[in-house]
């Protein structure tokens, strides 16, 4: 039995930390802060290892129970409760390991900043937020996480509130995460309207009431109402697993410490949407409109996103766009309705790329803060550990056969092949276009970074201003401020040492996630995949059950190897890599030839399909001319100017012209009341 | 028609003829002779009416005294003639609508519709005894006493009024007071002031 | 439980009594003035709470109800009496205002004992504006109420506080008088029915005819309207916050505002249902006209408070969509499922936002009493001297912007649910507040809050002192509670909710 | 003799009788006073009127009771109007004393002026015959002509006199021209009678609207009503303060009860004739008188502008044409005159050697020099504007009541409309005291007396405003 | 026979003489006065008119009255023109205009 305590102390423990830590991070210090922030984080961990093994192997049942109410009204009970089966359980143990790994490794990483305690403070916040989203048993509390998780992305990114570049971009991944949840929100609203009820439970109970609706939204076209619900839903998950076209904020969220971006924005917080899919698969099943949508968005941020990565030369970047890339296949997944693909995929990502990032703050730390490609080079010698942890995550993420990502992904890619849902064909080839360019900026990246020649000597000392310039911390505001953030951690070193391995706070959760990036697909594939690991977590009607054609030729991990072997996106993997050798070891001259060759598509990439720039032109400015537009004529204009000060003007005016009929002069006054008793004559007496 | 309506009419067409002369009078002096004209016109109207009463008072009260109050003032008031015409021809026709106007309004009901008055039997007059005036003093001394009295507190204000509005002593006037004269002290005219026979430079 | 002793009047009065008292010690007995202003509400507020704990909350009757012959010739009655709908509101009127008091502590420097006399006797017209039964009794606190802010705000507002109090007066009086005309009315056909009352609850029992409820409704409208603010009536707001001194912006949108909202669920509603039939379109449309068009409006402003002052008209503008859905949900599904729940939204959006607008002002005051600047460009990197401030200014924005666990998303995730139900433009048009609140109030941190030290005022700033920590402590600590448990409130108003949506959804023709 | 008085009922005159000969009295006393003991003038001036006040107690009356052959009416209505117009004039001459001394007018001619004036009033009040209503409008009209020109060295009081004088006297006639038609046509001068003899001559009747039409201007113009309302601003700027606020004070309650008299007692039939005419006359105060008022930057005119739109909100009371619309409109009269008596006397507080206070800025930063006075004026404001919780905003409830119940719901929304355009020049003062600095130092110099009682005029126009029962029911009583 | 409405046209007419006097006269303040004294008369006119259409002495009391009150008047009015004079030197109406708007 898992009792309600267990669960209850699972979320707070992160919670009370992260409280302890921000509100008397001053009085427990630093080694009091991150002591009680890991401690809540493992305690969490290891419960929610237990709850997994409880469920798993102790066949305990799964909760589904309320904690409290949170409010009744109109009959509609709202309640903050938890829903713990495996597909939970699961998301749980995937989260308190990867933040505890992230703990850990924080320690390293922010050693220096001034904002030590408040880090810690917000990564437990966020756990907290993570796992109240995926513990939940209704959707009230799902937003709840939801928005939780987004703000502490929030804050995090905009953890350096002094770089323009930082708070730029968490406002951004804030807005644009609301459009998302601007749909989240309306699809909830559709499932209350049509249920009554928040509760999953309940609500997936209803489902076929739901499916037999339609809705007219605009007048003369009668929707699906399930249709309607989902793709509301899905846009929220767009918000969140940064799917194109909101996929915009995920780049730009790199300003945060690198913690971050392996804990939030590759692990856990950006699948929140894939898991939320996965969640409502009851839902998306009776709806396949819906599930086309997801397909064709999922493939075409899978593919095209992935190409950013290759001209990018900022070293966390290139991931982010790898992550993006990874996403988009999460969401083919569900697309397919292979959710538990997707859901395994976002397992297996959530370690290689939470080690990618590591590793590649590890680097960035080594670099003192340089994330530029183009001046690294090299730096296998100097960071063994770093370097064989990366190329391990870099090989589980092309999927090269055995790693983790190998099977994940290639479920992926089989499920899509198989199904026929419409939109598949070209999600297929999107993806399988996908495997070739994951391939070649993955080795880009670790071509760039660990091979070929030094770069970086030469290119720290005259770069050293252009860098400082970029990070904001002047040398003048530094004498100002003298706690910010990377500068002194940057200042501590030597500044033209050579580049030396990260401390071992840094390297062992590289290593930690290292052995399940390497090996987690043998355990799980059978019974994730496969298997009936979900059991009635996930429902995936007979008509879209894609995986089911996989399974038919899934005869144990090894021979999944085997049959990858055989098939055409391993072959695509190696021929990416061989690409990105060539180009970057070989011959380092080609890239810029052929961008000059192909400088249009070129220019498209570097600028990200003009994503951004459309967007703060529509959006950003857009808004904002339309807001002063609406408030100089509008308000200022129409309402003030001309009903409320023009009224008034116009009785100031009325009461100079009928003053100026009180003219001081007497016989002016009698020929008003001579006029006034003859008009009242006339009207009364002569009408 | 009798020779009261001839009379009527003749001493009625000679009150409106005065009337126009008070309002277009280019002297005021003229323009009050035109008034008390206007008045004795109209004493003889009231005659005609059978307010003998009130026709008398009308010339001793009003011709009498109130007239004449008007030329003392007239005459008392130092007022440039030259001006006093000036833009009359401009307002006239404004003037003569609003007259015309008037005019046809008050026609309109009291001769054209007739104000629905209807013919009641005239005063008793040519009765045996019949005095307008006894007859007048006596509702004033009994039915109407409480405005007589009111009537005396009128004039009472005016009188007032008048005194207090009129009556001041007017500054700068330089007469002699006696009483201050003889009080006078020799300190109070002269003053000594001690000075030095040089002054510092 | 009732009590044995007149606890609203006291309410009412007590306040009014300090404030007089504050008055007559003067200026030159400040420090006693104060002490008293402070004890005072904060006895008015330790008395409110007493009406909680002793609510009976299965019941939609009036309850604490006096009743007291006042002026005989109208019928019109001193009676008092909360129900569910207003006794939290009372409650957050006696929880801001000692707020206030003490956030004015040491820093207004012109006037003071005239200043705390000024809220002292404005809390005491509020809290009567929301116990009153009789409508004349109500609608002479309503309008008394505004003698006070007017002072406030011309003595101790800003630059252009003439034109801004003068605005604000006549605005809001030009709305008022014609609901006094319709009062007036309702009166008289108490009279035509054989027995003449002012009282709200004979108005809500009275039969009126379609054409005159129309009329009513109307004057209603634009009395509560212009209060509330709803578009296009708005204009007052901006320019009265602006000008208006900390204490009374925070007044002005925690409390004032919900005047117009306590409004239309206390008389448009019930008075005159079969109008608001007919006429909820108009309410519903510019009650959405105010949460998008607002919202683009509130993006550009250049100062902190007209910033927070257009966030509120946009987040009333909740208030009123969720009082009207009723009407919309029983013409188009035939029941009124989903309106209670809009009522519901409304009245905990009116608290909500009570507390985190009233919040937002504190913290700019807290900036302008340093800096003596409302222009969001005169700011930038507040986070470095100030990260406690920060960390509330951060707080009450996430709270404006609706994100659960503040008491900020409870009302409008209530009413966007709800509104759903009536009409899915509605719903979607409504949650565009989630991208435009969002938008414009962490844009607004991130220029004032976020960045390095804009300059040397920024440099030299000092960060809470315990007075405002106090204040904004105390505030952040109800934001949360509400948003994670709101439970207590809405029970409390569950039953007049309910005995509402019964009344309204019976014709009176 | 066949003519004898046959009711004369001397007692019911007492206060008039009584009041005369104090005037007589004060007149010969005054005489022989030289101007330091001038005060005796003014101790008996009020102590005649508390005369006054004894004698209408003593020998008040509930029922309607005529003496003088119908020439004076008793009735409870006009015993209280008599008693609240003694009280008006008495805290008038207290008011003006300072000012008066101050000024070098502190002469006899103002009192006993003002207590003929007061008789004119009375007369009015009492008045049962068209004869002496004119007599009474007559008494009061010419005491005021005198008053406004007594400053003998002011060119614009005289000049203002001239104008008042010129139109009172057309009014007069217009009042009179209507008065002998209606004699004409209805056979007789008694009120009471007149109102039997119209019944039977019928509503309809030509010649009586057009009477109707002559009358409605003749007491248009008593009460300045527009478009006979142009002698207001002028007489209220031009005279002197003291003068302006007896103006504005007594003789609305004459006005008042001259509309009482001729048209709801004499003219009673002819409603539905007059209730027209009122409310074109009405609505046309109330705008111009609102909206004129706006530019004004002397605060007498503003107050006189204020008068006008205020007649409009009375006139409204007496064209409803009900008992509760004349109730209704008495008690705006009461509010109006507490109102006014008030705001004048806060100009003659502050008035002071060289400084008439009488423009708008003259109150700037009033609350800096004396938050109390401040306060008071805050009040009239605030009342005379119509908020609540003061008197005016009562007396507007009441004629807004009283005509709503006549059904003419639009009068009533245009009333409010234009309360609210009013209310915009009330508050300037307001802004003038409050958020203005003072521009000099100079404190209020007015003595004691002054100072008491015209807190007690504030603080009643908030009593009054609270618990506005007490007046509303004497009212009531009154105007059964 | 007099007939009634024509006095009372002639009582009319002398009303609207009146008044356009005082509207015309814009130089001298008596003239006013006297436009004044004028208009009384055509009161009185309509008095006597009536009283004599009547039968009753009422009216003829009423005309008494007037003329009484319009002496007074006039005396009052004369004295507010002395006062007028010795403040302006002049009477003329259109410098009557120190007041306005």
């Amino acid at each position: 039995m898992i009792q309600q305590s267990t669960l209850l102390s699972i979320v707070l423990a992160p919670l009370i930390a992260a409280l302890l830590a921000g509100l008397f991070g001053r009085f427990i210090g630093r080694v009091g802060a991150h002591s009680v922030t890991i401690a809540g984080v493992a305690i969490s961990f290891g419960l929610s290892a237990w709850v997994l093994k409880q469920l798993l192997l102790d066949g305990a049942p799964n909760v589904n129970e309320s904690v409290y109410t949170w409010l009744v009204s109109d009959g509609i009970r709202m309640e903050v409760g938890f829903l713990v089966d495996r597909l939970t359980a699961l998301m749980m143990v995937v989260v308190t390991f990867v933040s505890l790994c992230v703990h850990v490794y924080t320690i390293g990483y922010m050693h220096d900043d001034p904002g030590y305690q408040r880090f810690f403070s917000y990564i437990s916040l966020f756990t907290f937020s993570m796992l109240m989203l995926v513990m939940a048993n209704n959707f009230m509390q799902l937003f709840f996480g939801w928005e939780a998780v987004g703000l502490v992305s929030y804050l995090l990114i905009g953890f350096w509130y002094t770089r323009p570049s930082a708070i730029f971009a968490n406002l951004k991944a804030f807005m644009v995460n609301r459009v998302g949840d601007f749909g989240f929100v309306l699809g909830i609203a559709g499932i209350v309207y049509f249920t009554g009820s928040l509760d999953y439970v309940t609500v997936f109970g209803m489902r076929e009431s739901i499916a037999a609706n339609t809705m007219q939204i605009i007048p003369g076209l009668e929707w699906q109402a399930m249709t309607v619900i989902c793709i509301c839903l899905f846009i929220g998950a767009m918000g969140k697993s940064a799917q194109v076209p909101l996929h915009v904020w995920l780049p730009d969220s790199m300003e945060g410490p690198t913690p971050i971006s392996a804990l939030i924005h590759a692990a856990t917080m950006v699948t929140a949407g894939i898991f939320m899919v996965a969640r409502m698969s009851p839902l998306f099943e009776l709806s396949q409109t819906a599930l086309s949508t997801v397909l064709v968005i999922g493939a075409t941020t899978a593919f095209f996103m992935g190409l950013l990565g290759l001209v990018n030369n900022d070293i966390k970047r290139v991931v982010a766009y790898s992550t993006l890339s990874q996403l988009g296949y999460m969401t083919v997944a569900l697309g397919v309705s292979a959710y538990s693909a997707a859901i395994f995929h976002l397992m297996t990502h959530a370690f290689f790329k939470a080690l990618l990032f590591l590793a590649a703050g590890s680097v960035i730390i080594a670099m003192h803060h340089e994330q530029d490609m183009r001046k690294m080079g090299g730096l296998r010698k100097y960071m063994p550990i770093t370097y064989w942890t990366s190329l391990i995550g870099s090989l589980a993420l092309i999927a090269f056969p055995g790693t983790s990502g190998f099977f994940s992904k290639d479920a992926i890619i089989a499920a899509v092949g198989a199904s026929h849902i419409p939109g598949a064909t070209y999600a297929y080839w999107c993806v399988f276009l996908g495997v070739f360019v994951t391939a070649l900026y993955s080795f880009r990246l670790i071509f760039m970074t660990f091979h070929g020649p030094e770069r970086f000597a030469s290119a720290s000392a005259h770069d050293h201003a252009a860098h400082e310039s970029t990070h904001v911390h002047s040398d003048k505001d530094a004498g100002h401020e003298p706690d910010v953030s990377a500068h002194n951690s940057h200042g501590a070193h030597d500044h033209h040492g050579a580049p030396h391995e990260s401390p071992w706070v840094v390297t062992l959760p590289l290593i930690l996630l290292a052995i399940p990036s390497l090996v987690i697909g043998w355990f799980t594939i059978g019974p994730v995949l496969f298997g009936d690991y979900f059991g009635n977590a996930i429902v995936v009607s007979e008509a879209h059950n894609a995986l089911a054609h996989v399974a038919e030729e899934f005869h144990g991990p090894a021979s999944f190897v085997v049959h990858g072997l055989k098939t055409a996106p391993v072959w695509i993997a190696l021929l990416g890599v061989l690409t990105a050798w060539f180009l970057y070891i070989k011959r380092p001259d080609l890239p810029a030839k052929i961008a000059g060759r192909f400088s249009a598509i070129y220019t498209l990439l570097v600028n990200k399909f003009y994503f951004d720039e459309i967007y703060q032109a529509v959006f950003a400015r857009g808004s904002r001319r339309l807001g002063t537009v609406l408030w100089r004529a509008g308000d200022v204009g129409l309402i003030d100017g001309a009903l409320v000060n023009g009224s008034a003007n116009v009785v100031g005016w009325f009461s100079g012209v009928m003053r100026r009929m009180q003219s001081g002069y007497l016989y002016h006054y009698a020929f008003a009341m001579i006029i006034g008793l003859s008009t009242l004559l006339a009207w009364y007496v002569l009408r | 028609m009798t020779l009261t309506e001839i009379l009527f009419y003749a001493f009625s067409a000679v009150l409106i003829v005065a009337a126009v002369g008070v309002i277009t009078a280019r002297n005021p002096v003229h323009a009050a002779l035109f008034l008390v004209f206007a008045f004795f016109n109209s004493a003889i109207l009231w005659l005609l009416m059978e307010a003998e009463f009130l026709a008398i008072v009308l010339v001793l009260v009003y011709v009498g005294a109130v007239m004449v109050l008007f030329l003392f003032v007239v005459m008392m008031l130092d007022i440039n003639l030259a001006q006093m015409r000036e833009g009359f021809t401009r307002y006239a026709p404004l003037g003569i609508v609003i007259a015309a106007l008037v005019v046809i309004e008050i026609g309109s009901v009291v001769w054209v519709k007739q104000l629905g008055v209807d013919a009641a039997p005239a005063l008793a007059t040519g009765a045996e005894g019949y005095s307008n005036t006894r007859d007048l003093g006596e509702l004033l001394y009994t039915k109407y006493l409480y405005p007589f009295e009111l009537a005396a507190v009128l004039l009472l204000l005016a009188i007032v009024a008048a005194i207090s509005l009129t009556m001041r002593q007017r500054r700068g006037v330089k007469t002699q007071d006696i009483a201050a004269q003889v009080s006078v002290r020799a300190k109070d005219r002269i003053r000594l002031v001690k000075m030095d026979a040089e002054k510092d430079a | 439980m009732q009590f044995d002793w007149p606890i609203l009047s006291v309410l009412i009065w007590l306040p009014i009594l300090g404030g007089l008292v504050t008055l007559a010690l003067g200026e030159r007995a400040i420090v006693l003035g104060r002490w008293i202003a402070l004890i005072t509400t904060a006895a008015t507020f330790g008395l409110s709470i007493l009406l909680y704990t002793n609510f009976d909350a299965t019941t939609a009757q009036m309850q604490f109800v006096e009743e007291a012959a006042w002026i005989p010739a109208f019928s019109a009655l001193y009676s008092l009496g909360v129900d569910g709908i207003a006794m939290p509101l009372i409650i957050l009127t006696t929880f801001v205002t000692p707020l206030v008091i003490i956030a004015a502590w040491t820093v207004i420097e012109k006037k003071p004992a005239q200043y705390y006399a000024a809220f002292l006797i404005l809390e005491g017209l509020m809290v009567g504006v929301f116990a009153s039964l009789d409508a004349l009794l109500f609608y002479v606190f309503w309008e008394a109420m505004l003698i006070p802010m007017f002072i406030i705000i011309g003595v101790w507002g800003g630059p252009r506080r003439v034109y801004a109090t003068m605005k604000f007066f006549l605005y809001t009086f030009l709305g008022s008088v014609l609901m006094l005309v319709s009062l007036i009315y309702l009166y008289l056909q108490t009279c035509d029915a054989g027995q003449c009352s002012y009282s709200i609850a004979d108005f809500q029992r009275l039969p009126i005819g379609l054409n005159e409820q129309i009329l009513i409704f109307l004057s209603f409208l634009l009395a509560f309207a212009v209060k509330v603010p709803m578009w296009p009536v708005h204009t007052w707001l901006p320019d009265a916050h602006v000008e208006a001194p900390t204490g009374g912006s925070v007044i002005l949108a925690a409390i004032m505002l919900k005047m117009g909202g306590y409004g239309f669920l206390r008389f448009s509603l019930p008075i005159t249902p079969d109008a608001s039939a007919q006429l909820d379109w108009l309410v519903i449309s510019l009650s959405l006209i105010a949460i998008v068009y607002i919202g683009y409006v509130a993006l550009v402003q250049q100062d902190m408070k007209k910033l927070i002052a257009y966030s509120s008209v946009a987040h009333m503008g909740f208030v009123t969509l969720g009082s009207f859905l009723a009407f919309e949900l029983l013409r188009v599904n035939g029941d009124v499922r989903g309106a209670a729940m809009g009522i519901d939204g409304a009245m905990v959006q009116m608290i909500s936002h009570g507390l985190v607008s009233g919040a937002m002002f504190f913290c700019v005051g807290v900036l302008y009493d340093r800096v003596h600047s409302r222009e969001i460009g005169a700011y930038g990197g507040v986070v470095n001297t100030m990260p406690i401030f920060a960390a509330f200014a951060v707080l009450f924005a996430m709270a404006n912007s609706g994100l659960p666990a503040t008491s900020g998303f409870v009302g409008e995730f209530l009413v966007i649910i709800a509104s759903f139900r009536a009409d899915f433009w509605y719903a979607f048009l409504a949650a565009i507040t989630l991208i435009l609140g969002a938008a414009y109030t962490l844009w607004l941190v991130k220029r004032v809050i976020f960045g390095a030290v804009a300059n040397e005022n920024v440099a030299a700033l000092k960060d809470v002192n315990g007075r405002e920590f106090f204040v904004l402590g105390v505030l952040a600590l109800a934001v949360m509670l509400l948003g994670v448990w709101p439970v207590p409130l809405l029970d409390v108003m569950r039953p007049t909710v309910e005995n509402l949506v019964q009344h309204i959804t019976i014709s009176k023709l | 003799m066949e003519s004898m008085i046959t009711n004369l009922g001397m007692h019911a005159v007492a206060a008039e009788i009584f009041l005369t000969c104090a005037i007589c009295v004060i007149l010969l006393v005054d005489v022989f006073l030289n101007d330091r003991l001038r005060w005796v003038t003014y101790a008996l001036s009020l102590a005649s009127l508390a005369g006054c006040a004894w004698m209408t107690l003593r020998y008040g009356v509930d029922e309607r009771f005529l003496a003088f052959d119908g020439m004076f009416v008793g009735d409870a209505m006009g015993d209280l109007l008599k008693l609240f117009s003694y009280g008006t004039v008495a805290v008038t001459f207290i008011y003006s004393r300072e000012y008066l001394q101050r000024r070098g007018l502190f002469k006899g001619e103002y009192f006993i002026l003002g207590l003929v004036a007061l008789l004119g009033i009375m007369v009015m009040v009492s008045a049962g015959n068209l004869l002496t209503v004119y007599l009474g409008v007559e008494l009061l009209s010419l005491s005021l002509y005198a008053m406004i020109a007594f400053d003998r060295d002011s060119s614009i009081a005289a000049e203002s006199a001239m104008k008042y004088f010129v139109l009172g006297a057309i009014s007069s006639g217009m009042l009179l021209y209507g008065f002998s038609i209606v004699y004409g046509i209805a056979g007789t001068l008694q009120i009471d009678e007149l109102a039997l003899a119209l019944r039977e001559v019928g509503v309809s009747h030509l010649g009586l609207v057009f009477a109707l039409v002559f009358i409605i201007s003749g007491i248009a113009f008593k009460f300045g009503a527009v478009p006979f309302h142009m002698w207001v601003p002028d007489v209220y700027h031009g005279a002197p303060t003291p003068v302006t606020l007896f103006i504005g004070a007594a003789p609305k309650i004459s006005s008042f009860v001259l509309a009482i008299r001729v048209l709801a007692e004499g003219l009673d039939s002819l409603v539905a004739n007059w209730q027209d005419m009122l409310i074109v006359i009405s609505v046309l105060s109330m705008a111009l008188g609102n909206i004129v008022a706006i530019a004004q930057t002397n605060l007498k005119r503003m107050l006189a502008y204020s008068t006008i739109s205020h007649v409009g909100f009375i006139l409204l009371g007496i064209l409803a044409g009900t008992t509760d619309g004349y109730q209704a409109a008495m008690y705006y009269t009461f509010a109006y005159v507490i109102m006014s008596v008030g705001s004048f006397g806060m100009i003659l507080l502050l008035a002071r050697e060289g400084f008439e206070a009488d423009r708008i800025e003259d109150f700037r930063g009033l609350n800096r020099k004396s938050p109390w006075f401040a306060a008071m004026m805050l009040m009239f404001m605030f009342s005379t504007a119509g908020v609540p919780p003061f008197i005016g905003f009562w007396a507007k409830l009441e004629v807004i009541a009283a005509v709503l119940n006549v059904g003419l719901a639009w009068l009533a929304a245009a009333a409010v409309v234009f309360s609210v355009i009013g209310a915009f020049y009330y508050l300037r003062v307001v802004k003038v005291m409050y958020f203005d600095e003072p521009t000099d130092a100079v404190a209020i110099e007015a003595g004691g007396t002054l100072r008491t009682v015209l807190s007690v005029n504030g603080l009643a126009v908030l009593a009054l405003g609270i618990a506005p029962s007490i007046l509303i029911e004497l009212c009531a009583r009154a105007l059964p | 026979m007099i007939r009634l409405e024509f006095v009372l046209m002639l009582a009319g007419l002398l009303f609207a003489l009146s008044v356009a006097g005082i509207f015309l006269n814009r130089k001298n303040v008596i003239l006013l006065l006297m436009c004044i004294e004028l208009m009384l008369l055509a009161v009185n006119f309509n008095f006597i008119a009536f009283a004599r259409q009547l039968g009753d002495l009422d009216g003829q009391i009423f005309v008494f009255f007037i003329m009484t009150v319009a002496a007074a008047e006039a005396a009052i009015g004369l004295a507010i023109l002395v006062v007028l004079f010795r403040e302006k030197k002049s009477i003329n109406v259109e410098e009557l205009d120190e007041m306005k708007g």
